[in-house]
């Protein structure tokens, strides 16, 4: 009897050994060894990708709105749906962000960070209600709401281009300052992804998006709010894509009517890169941040290890594949492993 | 009715003349039940009695249609499962339903996990928790490994964990050993004992009889949707439970036709897959009905499917006729004249959305196409025939086949594979969820089936029928054929020893 | 024996069905299709009433060589779909057939080889996406937003900074012609010709029957005999090849082989297919549906353009109407279930959201 | 939604030529090559003031993004329409040609500006500049800038544009001509899209730590690069020269990341080839060479070889002079 149940190992002594155990078996690991080799490989054929102040900075910023939207999207999928409208609500914030500080001279940034983040939240709510309420899938729902609200855009914008002098020099010093060589963008995101991947992580909530996305089935017998759980997991995706548009508006200084359009594949593949499983369950918003940061990362590294403008796209494709090819061997790898341990156990 | 001795005072739960329908199937007419404090209480019936609907409906999954429901004598109507949890009832479910990305711990306390600061987690409670929890329970599962490719009986471990660690007032188990092995219903019953005397009350389904012998102090009977009886334990004995179950006589319901048993058609031999089956060989012959008899888990599915080629398999052969079936490949092994009805109609039976005609005709398309067209007229012309042959309850050929009743369910698949004109049947529960009058019809129709010579596996979980049906009864346990036993010598007694028991009883 | 028990069986109660519940024009007039149908044949009717110059043959030329390359998609996309799968890459699979065309031609092949490699390139695009959905077991919506930005990157790098455009007048005419003096273009030929094989295939053959199933249920497809993998596996590679086509036809209609031809069309022909009334669970659809709903976008464009409306409002229309539709249907559903259960009893089972 | 307005207008007049001169059918399109950039909104304003001036009637049209098969769309419905004349920016010398060959034969004159078809597509083509001319001032100032040594790069709008890439590739022999000390190490193409162009410069400084100067002879690349140089430590050291709008780059001639640039005055473009389409409608000109016709507030201009009218030399701006331009 005292053999059949080992008590599981203390975690004090050796949390360190935990961890890296942990840390080595995470599905995220994988595309962070791809990442640093990326870099690696790039600094080596060109020290000035991290050695420059501006490789450095721009290492870190220019990912930095791609990974909001990754975070989002990388939860609106745990819970078994996706958001093509990322790219569309982003330009659509983008673009009231500049209005505001056009119509409303003098307006706190503040004030337009958080206009964004409404706007977004709500055009979020829009996509939530329909895919919880009328129990059409996602895919459908905000591939209409990608053409609907792109649309409202180009109709609200016309040929109007908001420039960087219509914007506050405060606001757009935001899109590339920084403080202590870390620019203030990316220190938005990182902060932003360490609260959502605590938040998914340790808060009943955050484990519930899990267990809606695992078997939403599942999820009803425990008695969880399905349908709040997915209504907020949009709203999360439109408000991180509207806090995205604002910062895109301080970024990038001039803002039409197409800002961030296709950007919903872009966070949409790095959630896949990143371990997100597509349907639902599994996966962390740092998987997706790194993902959205590798592909961002060999996008700018691919010519300077030589590889011609013209072929990048197809070498994302190719990686994107590998990636998902990748993970479905190692998810077979670890439903074999499960297996050969129940025979054991039966044994 | 006697009320047990055990139980004083009013009832911690209790449910009076409740009714639940789907639809035109009424799965409880009158379900009537009273759980007390301190006691341990069996709920037995046969399949499809109601008793896992009279579960849902105390779990608050299902909502009643008629009847009382208490709870302290307090009526209460539970409009989710929320609600019953936090009315301190806990259920373990009859199907494991688990998160199967997430961990075990994870899956204990799903929805109400302990939490600290901030709203934070308590993973360490939590996983100290789960590990005090599988040690009461005797077993060994790794708290932080995923809930995915566990096993059935590990998954119902999980749920059995699950439930207590509610500490709930009422704990609700539908058939929870079903899958077990000895060692571990030995520790769930220590538990549960322990429980009662904490105060709780218990409510243990359960097929085997001497589980529900030994552990429990009173007993409810139901049938056909009904109440029966309660009892207490002393009171009473098996074969007076088992007469009130099935409420008449047994050779009644199963019009066995003597047919001319004929050559070899199906023959198995040594046919095994890692972890599921093992060394499974037998014979069917031409106009004999072969019974696969044993527990729930067994892996008698698993044989049939592997049989049929939708499950790989590692190593052995099946033949038709001396003809190879070859593996996965389910429409060679239809060429050969093999047809399975399988054990989940809803899933793996049906095409719940589409017509009815549609159904009876989607294993024949190849046949029934001209010039390798096929037409809704040449579809309804064949599915008319069939289901006028097995009085299929439909009003119109084009009715979606998922609103039909789960007895006119089954008849479409059994419309279905009969179209194929098979020599062999393999025919898995073929009266699981079905009504008494259907569940002879197509007893009879299985007998005049093997009377015309067809070779005839069924697989079956109810003991008449087995009894009943069969001219040979092969029992599985674990994964193994434990036993043939002859129609003659084949008793309720022998089949379920075969099945419980690990020594075999026949040489 | 036999004969006394089965004789008074049959004699007595031999039961007889109704092939259907409902009268013909009820099955025919009350459904997504015919809706679609009608919506188009009123928008039609609308436009030519209140859209200056919209009534002129020409228009219905224009909009046919228009809409030519997304109706030709739809045909394989309708059938991907109602399998449960999806075929993201099918623009890129135009573009990179029409760089093949043009970098081959250019080489010297003469235009019918190249076209042919062309068409053989798109099979085997699609033979990959298949692969990767079937035999790997990947979620075709992953597969092709990976494949999406692989062939389009082919198709870029290939041609680079270069647009081929010495095509033989020859084809490049035909790809323009009309019929006779009908207005109508050439192109609707093969068109009509694949319109009517996809829809015997779908409609009227095992095939067919087994693609409604698998998106139905592909676990009870499995267990009746259907091979779900090489029915999936044939038709990512007829969506591949047909893409092809279309991308041999949009080169020679502008007499261009570009590497960005066609950039965004995957959007256009999956928000047409599901207008036509092609359930995105898989499992229901039919071909006349889906070639209205690409026709219904395309005349809304046609009919707005020539209103001088601006391409953002179509683009606002397109969307909205593809919500409504998918919403009006699951809504739709919805009344249905509850008369069909009366008595306001829960749903048995237990649904959720799904992508 | 400002062509609803002003073209439902054209349509009533399309028939009557009300206007104008005689009974010719003076409503012009304008058909940029996508809807929302700048370099195009002033053209057709341009435009829109030259049709004013002599009484016909203005729109304008076009998708949203620069495709050749959207144009092409828009072209079909303007032929369908019956509008006089369609002034065009092609996004392809070929895709749009047949489109461009109906709406003739269907009577429309078809003037083509700043980026031309193949010639026999269209009647006349107003060249902003003659591209030797261009070239030839984009080398000019780089070369001053960076002291005539040294590697630049160049940022350009989609691979395929015409203009961009004759541009180049006569650049590219200028500088091997006349500026053997200067290479050019990377092209690298920006869409016309903010975003990418910006990004595109960043790769290309972080590519090229030895880079010297950055050509981009489009509006919004050159937009995109100087606001990445603005806040980068390249700001003074790299410098950046090519195709903007001063409106756009007052800031940055301002604050000295850029020095000079050049274009011509994308507002005179427009209204030439108004004029220019307004002489096709009245029969005044027919696009044969030596063809003279009035542009109003520009005077005089005359068709050149190939049907070809050309606008003048490039003008080069500077921290001296942008403060007297608005556009
Ligand atoms: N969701 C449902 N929809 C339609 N019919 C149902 C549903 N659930 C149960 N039924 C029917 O109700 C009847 C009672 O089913 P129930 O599951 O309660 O039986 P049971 O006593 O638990 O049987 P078993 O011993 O096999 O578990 C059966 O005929 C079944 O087919
Ligand atoms: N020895 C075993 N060890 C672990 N798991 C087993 C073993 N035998 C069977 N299983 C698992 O149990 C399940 C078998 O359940 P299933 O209900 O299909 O069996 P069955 O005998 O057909 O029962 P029934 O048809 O009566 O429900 C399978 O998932 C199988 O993998
Ligand atoms: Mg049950
Ligand atoms: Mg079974």
């Amino acid at each position: 009897m005292t053999t059949t149940l080992t008590p599981p190992p203390t975690r004090t002594p050796n949390a360190f050994a935990h961890g890296l155990g942990t840390f080595l078996r995470a599905r995220e690991t994988g595309i962070l060894i791809a990442l640093v080799l990326v870099v690696l490989v790039t600094t080596v054929k060109n020290p000035n990708f991290i050695f420059s102040a501006d490789g450095w900075r721009d290492l870190l910023l220019t990912p930095s709105i791609l990974v909001l939207v990754a975070v989002g999207q990388a939860i609106v999928i745990i819970t078994r749906s996706v958001d093509l409208s990322v790219g569309s609500i982003l330009g659509l914030t983008a673009y009231l962000t500049g209005r505001l500080f056009l119509d409303l001279q003098g307006i706190p940034i503040i004030v337009v960070f958080l206009a964004g983040i409404v706007f977004g939240g709500l055009l979020g709510v829009i996509n939530g209600m329909l895919v919880a309420y009328a129990k059409v899938p996602a895919l459908v729902i905000t591939l209409g709401t990608l053409y609907a609200y792109r649309g409202i855009n180009v109709l609200w914008a016309g040929s109007d281009r908001i420039n960087a002098s219509d914007m506050p020099k405060d606001f757009l010093a935001l899109g590339t300052g920084s403080i202590l060589s870390i620019p203030l963008l990316t220190i938005i995101a990182l902060v932003v992804l360490i609260v959502a991947a605590w938040y998914m992580k340790n808060i009943r909530g955050g484990r519930e998006f899990y267990a809606i996305g695992s078997d939403p089935a599942a999820a009803e017998l425990y008695g969880l709010k399905v349908t709040k759980r997915i209504i907020i997991a949009f709203i999360a995706s439109g408000a991180l894509s509207g806090l995205a548009g604002v910062l895109y508006a301080a970024r990038y200084g001039t803002i039409n009517s197409q800002a961030g359009s296709g950007f919903e594949l872009d966070a949409v593949g790095a959630a896949v890169i990143g371990g997100v499983a597509i349907f639902g369950g599994s996966g962390t918003v740092w998987g997706a941040a790194i993902g959205a940061v590798l592909l961002l990362t060999i996008n700018r590294a691919l010519p300077i290890i030589g590889v011609p403008d013209f072929w990048q796209r197809a070498v994302v494709g190719v990686l994107i594949i590998g990636a998902i090819v990748l993970d479905r061997l190692l998810a077979l790898r670890q439903s074999r492993k499960l297996l050969e341990a129940r025979e054991y156990s039966d044994d | 009715m006697t009320i047990s001795p055990s139980t004083t005072g009013s009832p911690a739960l209790e449910l009076r003349d409740v009714a639940k329908s789907f639809g035109s199937v009424v799965a409880l007419r009158s379900g009537t039940l009273a759980l007390h404090s301190n006691s341990i209480h069996a709920l037995v019936g046969e399949n499809g009695a109601g008793k896992s609907t009279l579960v849902k409906i105390i779990a608050g999954l299902y909502q009643r249609d008629a009847g009382i429901f208490t709870l302290e004598g307090q009526p209460v109507d539970f409009k989710s499962t929320a609600e019953s949890k936090a009315a301190g009832i806990a259920v373990i479910y009859q199907e494991p339903t688990l998160f199967p990305d997430l961990s075990v711990t994870e899956n204990v306390f799903m929805g109400r996990q302990p939490t600290g600061r901030f709203g934070r987690i308590d993973r360490k409670a939590m996983r100290t928790e789960v590990v005090g929890l599988f040690k009461r329970l005797g077993v060994r599962i790794d708290p932080d490994r995923p809930a995915e490719g566990l096993s059935i009986a590990d998954q119902q471990i999980i749920e059995i964990a699950k439930a207590i660690s509610l500490d709930a007032k009422v704990l609700v188990m539908d058939e929870p050993t079903a899958a077990l092995s000895g060692v571990e219903v030995d520790r769930l019953f220590a538990v549960a004992r322990s429980l009662r005397d904490e105060g709780r009350a218990l409510l243990f389904i359960s097929h085997r009889f001497d589980e529900v012998f030994d552990l429990c102090d009173t007993i409810t009977v139901m049938r056909d949707g009904e109440y029966i009886s309660t009892d207490a334990i002393a009171d009473t004995n098996v074969d007076e439970i088992v007469r009130r179950m099935v409420g008449r006589d047994v050779t009644d319901l199963f019009p066995k036709q003597e047919a001319a048993i004929g050559g070899v058609l199906l023959e198995v031999t040594g046919l095994r897959s890692a972890g599921v089956f093992n060394d499974i060989s037998f014979q069917v012959h031409a106009g004999e009905i072969v019974a696969l008899a044993g527990l729930v888990g067994a892996g008698r599915s698993e044989v049939a499917r592997a049989i049929f080629g939708v499950d790989p398999y590692d190593g052995g052969s099946a033949t038709i006729d001396g003809k190879r079936i070859p593996p996965r490949n389910p429409s060679a092994a239809m060429g050969l004249g093999l047809a399975l009805v399988p054990e989940d109609r809803r899933k793996q039976g049906l095409v719940l959305d589409s017509s009815v005609s549609r159904n009876i005709t989607m294993a024949i398309q190849r046949q029934l196409a001209k010039l390798g067209l096929i037409t809704s007229g040449i579809e309804n012309a064949s599915a008319q025939i069939w289901a006028s042959r097995l009085e299929v309850k439909a009003s119109a050929l084009d009715t979606v086949a998922g609103t039909l009743s789960g007895g006119n369910q089954q008849k479409v698949v059994l419309g279905k594979w009969l179209a194929t004109d098979p020599r062999v049947l393999i025919i898995d529960e073929p009266t699981r969820g079905i009504d008494v009058g259907t569940k002879s019809e197509v007893h009879r129709l299985l007998s005049e089936l093997a009377g015309q010579g067809m070779g005839i596996l069924m697989i079956s979980s109810e003991l008449p029928e087995v009894l009943g049906m069969a001219d040979r009864v092969l029992v599985m346990r674990e994964g193994r054929i434990t036993a043939e036993i002859d129609r003659a010598n084949a008793t309720s007694e022998t089949v379920m020893f075969a099945a419980t028991h690990a020594t075999e009883q026949h040489s | 024996m036999t004969d006394t028990t089965t004789d008074p069986r049959t004699a007595e109660t031999v039961r007889s069905y109704k092939n259907y519940s409902q009268p013909l024009w009820r099955r025919v007039l009350f459904t997504r299709e015919a809706a679609i149908i009608g919506l188009l044949i009123v928008v039609i009717i609308v436009a030519a009433a209140s859209v200056k110059n919209f009534g002129t043959p020409i228009t219905m030329t224009y909009l046919l060589l228009d809409v030519a390359p997304i109706l030709l998609i739809a045909l394989p996309m309708t059938l991907v779909i109602i399998t449960g799968e999806i075929d993201l890459s099918v623009a890129s699979v135009v573009g990179l057939s029409s760089v093949l065309l043009g970098i081959l031609h250019q080489a010297g092949l003469p235009i019918e080889v190249a076209g042919l490699i062309a068409l053989v390139a798109g099979a085997l695009g699609g033979a990959l996406n298949g692969f990767l959905v079937t035999v790997v077991g990947l979620p075709s919506l992953a597969v092709t937003i990976g494949t999406l930005a692989l062939y389009r990157g082919l198709a870029v790098g290939l041609l680079g900074t270069t647009a081929v455009t010495d095509f033989p007048e020859f084809w490049t005419d035909l790809a323009k012609a009309k019929i006779g003096e009908t207005g109508i273009p050439v192109i609707m030929i093969p068109f009509v010709v694949l319109a009517i094989v996809f829809a015997i295939v779908l409609h009227f053959t095992p095939f067919g029957r087994g693609v409604f199933s698998i998106g139905l249920s592909s676990e009870a497809a499995t267990f009746s005999g259907v091979n779900v993998n090489r029915t999936k596996f044939i038709l990512f590679v007829l969506t591949g090849t047909v893409s092809a086509l279309a991308g041999i036809y949009y080169t020679l209609r502008f007499g261009s082989a570009r590497g960005d031809n066609a950039t965004g069309l995957e959007l256009s022909v999956i928000a047409a297919v599901l207008l036509g009334g092609v359930s995105i669970f898989g499992g229901r659809g039919a071909i006349h549906g889906v070639i209205a709903g690409v026709l219904l976008i395309g005349v809304l464009a046609s009919a707005l353009r020539l209103a001088n409306v601006t391409s953002d409002v179509i683009n606002i229309i397109t969307g909205v109407l593809l919500v409504l539709s998918v919403v009006s249907t699951s809504f739709l559903a919805w009344l249905q279930k509850k008369r069909l259960r009366p008595g306001g009893i829960k749903r048995a089972g237990i649904s959720a959201a799904k992508v | 939604a400002t062509g609803c307005a002003s073209n439902g207008s054209t349509s009533d007049s399309s028939e009557g030529g009300d206007s104008g001169s005689g009974d010719a059918n003076l409503s012009i399109t304008f058909l940029p090559k996508n809807l929302g950039n700048p370099y195009f909104d002033t053209s057709d304003a341009g435009g829109q003031k030259a049709v004013e001036s002599f009484g016909g009637t203005f729109a304008e049209v076009g998708p949203a993004e620069a495709s050749p098969d959207a144009q092409v769309s828009y072209i079909n419905t303007l032929t369908q329409q019956g509008v006089g004349g369609i002034v065009v920016s092609a996004n392809d010398p070929k895709a749009i040609c047949d489109a461009l060959n109906e709406a003739r034969d269907a009577g429309v004159k078809v003037v083509t500006f700043d980026s031309d078809t193949n010639p026999e597509c269209r009647d006349i083509f107003v060249n902003q500049a003659d591209s030797a001319g261009i070239a030839q001032v984009q080398v000019d100032l780089i070369a001053e800038q960076i002291g005539d040594a040294g590697e630049i790069a160049i940022l350009s709008a989609a691979a395929n544009a015409t203009n961009q890439n004759e541009w180049i590739d006569l650049m590219k022999e200028e500088l091997a001509a006349s500026h053997p000390n200067i290479t050019v190490v990377d092209t690298v193409y920006g869409d016309d899209d903010d975003q990418t162009s910006f990004d595109k410069t960043a790769a290309l400084l972080q590519t090229h730590p030895n880079l010297k100067g950055i050509v981009s002879p489009t509006t919004v690349g050159i937009a995109a690069a100087a606001r990445y140089l603005q806040t980068s430590d390249f700001k003074g050291k790299v410098a950046l020269t090519g195709l903007g709008t001063p409106n756009q780059m007052r800031d940055y001639v301002e604050d000295g990341t850029v020095t000079a640039f050049a274009l011509w005055n994308p507002a005179d473009l427009g209204y030439l080839s108004a004029f220019a389409a307004k002489a096709l409608i009245e029969g005044t000109i027919t696009g044969a060479e030596g063809d003279t016709f009035d542009a109003g507030d520009l005077g005089e201009y005359t068709v050149g070889a190939d049907g070809v009218v050309l606008l003048g030399d490039p003008f080069v701006f500077d921290a001296d002079n942008i403060g007297d331009f608005d556009f």
